[in-house]
């Protein structure tokens, strides 16, 4: 779990991991590597940089990003959330970019997703028709780029007040072990905040780790 | 040291300037033994205003009950503290950032949360849920529009940027707000018991580091200028405006945390209203030592004199005493943050606040004297008592389904969902009540339980009444909470008023804090933080006496917490609470009319004993306040949360009309499924609980005197939630 | 149809965190000559009508700039 | 020390959304004769150093602006 100064996730993101069954360390952006052992890799969301200049660019080139890039073309899954899906597109880690919301305010609300790719470490085995309820919480979550190359993973079902290319809500690298998502899995990862459908992801996760 | 240097080409001598009175100006040199140098006299005058001082209010704010076993920090610190168990325990403080955002409603608004922030900040908490209460003129108004937009916009920016939900809040718009409208904020934070700080300073020899961003000419002169006078809305007043920089108090709040927890402070205060004078005198003055600065050693951004050093108001800043032995642990962490840690002065026996600029001493103070600013007594003048409202002469409504769908389009009643959206009301993952119900239910990180939180005001009821209207926001604070299941522990107050040497204005500020603290004794709820802002009229129109009050309560078994909603088809639909509805004061007269009935302070709070028993022993489908807009709205409200409907009927008051959009009478709409009927009545014992209907099906259906009302809940649904978007076109 | 570009910039004295946070990352980055840096808006305007120039600068008043913090410069490109 | 001007545009054929915002509130308030508005970012850096102008581009590629959705410009002001 990556932490940025502004980075506001990580710990939700680390109760979620630890609620399906994992663990997970942060790791700090001046640093040059990973922790040992690390499997998969969280950047979290939040405002990294206070979104100043785009959100996500000023973290997409801090030291920590090239230990990032070595485990992702290694082929190890890392999931970018909100800002870490902004960090992850501006380090050229995925493809498109992340532009104000149509609504040019910050949103915060309760959607639903339909699972486009469960070919994903991080969407196997979800049911492709089942509707997942998350909350999204962004100012700049409009994706921009070309659903035809881009491998969509998660798409808004119905209403997309953000105004992503072809309601686009997350996507991955070709090779799938690389994901974005502006949805926060973290803040639906527990009944009593009235969803666990976010757990789901952790959990195809783990499952999927090589032991 | 030099004395003032005379200035025979000022006509207006300089004290006046300052906004100190003569009596102030001769009383200073008398206090000193001698006259002061301007940089004390500027010292002087911001530490006097009412907005540092509570001159005009001091006297008032004593009837408050602030003491109960759970208090574990009062009033006199940057926030008040209390228990919550396990070792954990709240810190939570509300204040008001009223004139700097009708000047720039973006940056004053957003400044505000951020100085709140840094209170909770001061205590050693982590700050973790913000409410913000907003009071605007009509929304026919483009100012008004423009204020409205953009004060939530700036709370959303600074709020979302640092991570710290606003989970709660309130927005009401009346044309007696269009000159001064309010924006008050609150935060509440978490803490070890053990893990408190204090802004007392000791240990001479002890560093005084500032930690944060660098000082310029920001708010220079704000806290006298822009807090204290009326405002005239021109544009001279205009050139010290604050700009909001949430990223670096994201990192302020990371950096200091951490720091608290490992031990590293001795003490610790924001710097807010006048600066490095505010902080550091009263950082001597609590702990009973001097300070001696260097004003030298400041970083500025800008050349600045020493008066303006002492005085800027430049924001995401920090004031802590530190050890020798911690001072580079303290500087190391800040520079792994990225951010400035500078010692500009130590701690010295004594009681002297001196600061040097250019090797010269430019103060040097008894520091104990800023904070002893003499009480100025104010008028207290009755206002006439309110007249009854003579039922004869109020039409009664052709179409009172029409009269609904109206009255839940009215701004003040309507979903305040765009505004909602706007601010991350999810961040941490500990919000299991989100906003749009009577209170926000969050989360206590590391126990079973959670925090319900709320800020409620009843300015037109304090302007009919407002020894009523003190009795009335304490309750409707309380009743908000006891709707989710929780009991109230502490409160936090912000009292907005206009003018206090003017009119009633005096008289109304003694009798609603009397009738806040007659309540407040009911419940056994003590007040443990609060803020006085006063002045807020212009061009001759006064606010409403606007006390808004905060209040935290707990709830022991976090999912026991109940929502507002309808639940389930065949669930009973109860009212609770036997007061009387009255058209007096409600928002259906569309202004404040009439003579509420005297709130029975006993009643209420044992209703709020009864919902709290209730929701603990999961008895509660949902419960609902009955406030603005009456039962009728209240039930309209629960179906559109709930999506389904209900057939109602409703009894009390003396015509439809009033049976559906009365106010008042300290009721609540509950519902229970129909086998948890006996023992929901076992539990309320004194307390009138009195079966009215049913929930189900897709329209709500209420009969009242003759009246009958039924409306699809989409069309509720509809009104409600349009009439804000629509009002912004 | 002339084409105005309106510049809004932060007032001096006023602190600018965007400015401050693109000088850091850019130091990071190991451009160490980087001093000062300030952020603000460029506002390109297709405009009909008679004097661009005035009508851009009422806009600047009435919209485009906040007099409190930020100054303006307007000039017509074509 | 040179001071060194970068200018940010959303690239032709991107969607500018703030900038059709801005067209809208215009219109809004009365100036008809609005076309096509964009927002961008204008930077002003103070820099040292030899040949500013490539140091800027330089900054540019690697962070100011985003190649795919955004044209940059640089100018050496003194
Ligand atoms: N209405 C009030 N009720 C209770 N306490 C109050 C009230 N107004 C101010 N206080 C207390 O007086 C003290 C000084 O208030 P203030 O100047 O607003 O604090 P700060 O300098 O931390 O912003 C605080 O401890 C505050 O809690
Ligand atoms: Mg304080």
């Amino acid at each position: 779990m990556v932490r940025f100064p502004g980075s506001l996730d990580h710990e939700s993101a680390r109760a979620a991991v630890r609620a399906a069954g994992g663990g997970a360390e942060l790791a700090w952006h001046a640093d040059a590597e990973l922790p040992a052992g690390t499997d998969a890799v969280i950047l979290p969301g939040g405002f990294s940089y206070g979104d100043h200049l785009r959100a996500g660019a000023i973290a997409s080139r801090a030291p920590i990003m090239d230990a990032v890039r070595r485990h992702a073309e290694a082929g190890g899954p890392v999931l970018g959330i909100c800002n870490g899906f902004q960090v992850l597109c501006e380090a050229g880690l995925l493809p498109g970019a992340l532009r104000r919301n149509a609504t040019l305010s910050f949103v915060c609300r309760q959607v639903e997703l339909e699972v486009a790719d469960a070919d994903t470490p991080w969407t196997r085995g979800l049911d492709p028709d089942r509707t997942l309820s998350i909350p999204i919480k962004n100012n700049e979550g409009a994706w921009y780029g070309d659903p035809a190359t881009a491998r969509v993973v998660l798409r808004y079902r119905g209403e997309d007040a953000l105004g992503s290319t072809d309601h686009v809500a997350g996507v991955a690298n070709a090779a799938g072990n690389v994901l974005g998502l502006m949805p926060h899995p973290e803040e639906a990862a527990d009944p009593l905040l009235g969803s666990t459908d976010g757990l789901a992801l952790f959990r195809a996760l783990l499952k999927a780790r090589p032991r | 040291m030099a004395p003032t240097r005379e200035r025979d080409l000022t006509p207006i001598p300089l004290h006046r300037q300052l906004g100190l009175t003569d009596e102030e100006a001769e009383l200073i040199p008398r206090l000193l033994g001698r006259e002061p140098t301007d940089p004390e006299l500027v010292m002087f005058s911001l530490m006097w205003s009412e907005h540092c001082s509570y001159k005009h209010s001091r006297p008032f704010l004593k009837a408050f009950p602030t003491t109960g076993p759970a208090v574990l920090q009062g009033p006199g610190e940057n926030a008040g503290v209390v228990d919550v168990g396990d070792g954990w325990a709240v810190a939570l403080k509300i204040e008001s950032h009223n004139h700097p955002s009708a000047v720039e409603p973006f940056e004053g608004a957003a400044t505000g949360v951020g100085g709140i922030v840094r209170d909770i900040l001061a205590m050693g908490a982590r700050p973790i849920a913000l409410l913000d209460s907003l009071r605007f003129g009509e929304l026919s108004s483009a100012r008004s529009r423009h204020l409205f937009t953009r004060a939530v916009a700036g709370i959303g920016h600074y709020g979302n940027c640092i991570g710290v939900p606003t989970v709660g809040g309130e927005v009401s718009f009346d044309a007696r707000y269009e000159d001064s409208c309010l924006v008050n904020a609150m935060c509440v934070g978490v803490l070890r018991h053990d893990g408190m700080l204090r802004a007392a300073a000791s240990g001479p020899g002890n560093h005084v580091v500032l930690i944060g961003n660098r000082t310029g000419r920001d708010g220079i002169g704000g806290a006298s200028v822009l807090a204290s006078a009326d405002l005239s809305l021109d544009d001279d007043k205009r050139p010290s405006v604050q700009v909001s920089d949430p990223f670096t108090e994201r990192k302020l709040m990371d950096c200091c945390l951490e720091l608290a927890a490992a031990g590293a402070f001795v003490a610790l205060q924001d710097l807010g209203a006048a600066g490095l004078t505010s902080a550091a005198s009263e950082m001597a003055a609590k702990g009973g030592v001097g300070l001696d600065l260097d004003l030298d050693l400041v970083p500025l951004r800008e050349t600045l004199a020493p008066a303006e050093i002492l005085v800027s108001e430049s924001q995401e800043r920090m004031l802590a005493v530190v050890t020798p032995e911690r001072l580079d642990e303290v500087v190391a962490a800040c520079r792994r943050w990225d951010l400035d840690a500078t010692p500009i002065g130590t701690v010295t026996e004594g009681d002297a606040l001196r600061a040097r600029a250019g090797g010269e001493i430019v103060v040097d103070i008894p520091a104990g004297l800023l904070a002893d600013c003499p009480v100025q007594p104010v008028p207290l003048v009755p206002a006439p008592e309110a007249e009854p409202v003579d039922l004869a002469a109020v039409p009664e409504p052709d179409d009172p389904a029409a009269a609904l769908l109206a009255l839940l389009a009215r701004p003040t009643i309507a979903s305040k969902r765009w505004v909602y959206e706007r601010y991350d009301h999810l961040v941490g993952a500990g919000t299991i009540r989100r906003p749009g119900g009577d209170a926000a239910v969050v989360r206590l990180p590391g126990t079973d339980r959670a925090i319900a939180l709320t800020t409620d005001g009843a300015e037109w009821h304090c302007e009919l009444d407002p020894r009523g209207g003190g009795r009335a926001v304490v309750l409707e604070a309380a009743r908000n909470l006891a709707c989710t299941g929780a009991r109230p522990v502490a409160a936090t107050d912000c009292l907005n008023f206009a003018n206090p040497e003017k009119g009633s204005t005096g008289w109304r500020l003694r009798e609603v804090i009397a009738g806040m603290a007659e309540a407040l004794e009911a419940l056994g709820v003590p007040v443990v933080s609060g803020n006085v802002s006063l002045y807020n009229e212009s061009l001759g129109r006064r606010i409403y006496p606007t006390p808004v009050v905060g209040m935290m309560g707990v709830i022991e078994r976090a999912e026991r917490s109940v929502g507002h909603g309808f639940s389930a088809a065949d669930d009973l639909v109860l009212m609770a609470g036997a007061g009387e509805p009255r058209l007096d004061c409600s928002e259906y007269l569309g202004e404040p009319l009439g003579r509420p009935a005297m709130p029975d302070v006993a009643a209420e709070a044992a209703l709020c004993a009864f919902l709290a028993d209730a929701a603990a022993a999961g008895l509660l489908r949902s419960a609902h306040d009955v406030s603005a807009g009456g039962a009728a709205v209240a039930l309209a409200e629960s179906a559109i949360a709930g999506g389904i409907g209900a057939a109602v009927d409703l009894t009390g008051g003396r015509r439809a009309d009033e049976a559906l959009f009365g106010e008042g009478g300290g009721r609540v709409l509950v519902t229970c499924r129909p086998e948890d009927r006996a023992a929901l009545a076992d539990l309320a014992g004194e307390v009138s609980l009195a079966e009215i209907g049913r929930v189900g099906g897709d329209r709500l259906t209420v009969r009242a005197a003759g009246a009958d009302v039924s409306l699809g809940v989409d069309e509720l649904r509809s009104a409600y939630e349009r009439a804000i978007p629509e009002a912004l076109g | 149809m002339s084409r105005v570009v309106v510049t809004v910039m932060p007032k001096h004295g006023v602190l600018d965190p965007q400015g401050q946070a693109v000088a850091g990352a850019l130091r990071q980055l190991g451009f160490a000559g980087v001093g000062d840096v300030r952020v603000g808006k460029r506002i390109e305007l297709d405009l009909d009508g008679d004097d661009p120039a005035a009508q851009a600068r009422d806009m600047c008043d009435r919209l485009l700039a906040n007099a409190l913090i930020e100054d303006y410069r307007v000039e017509v490109a074509s």
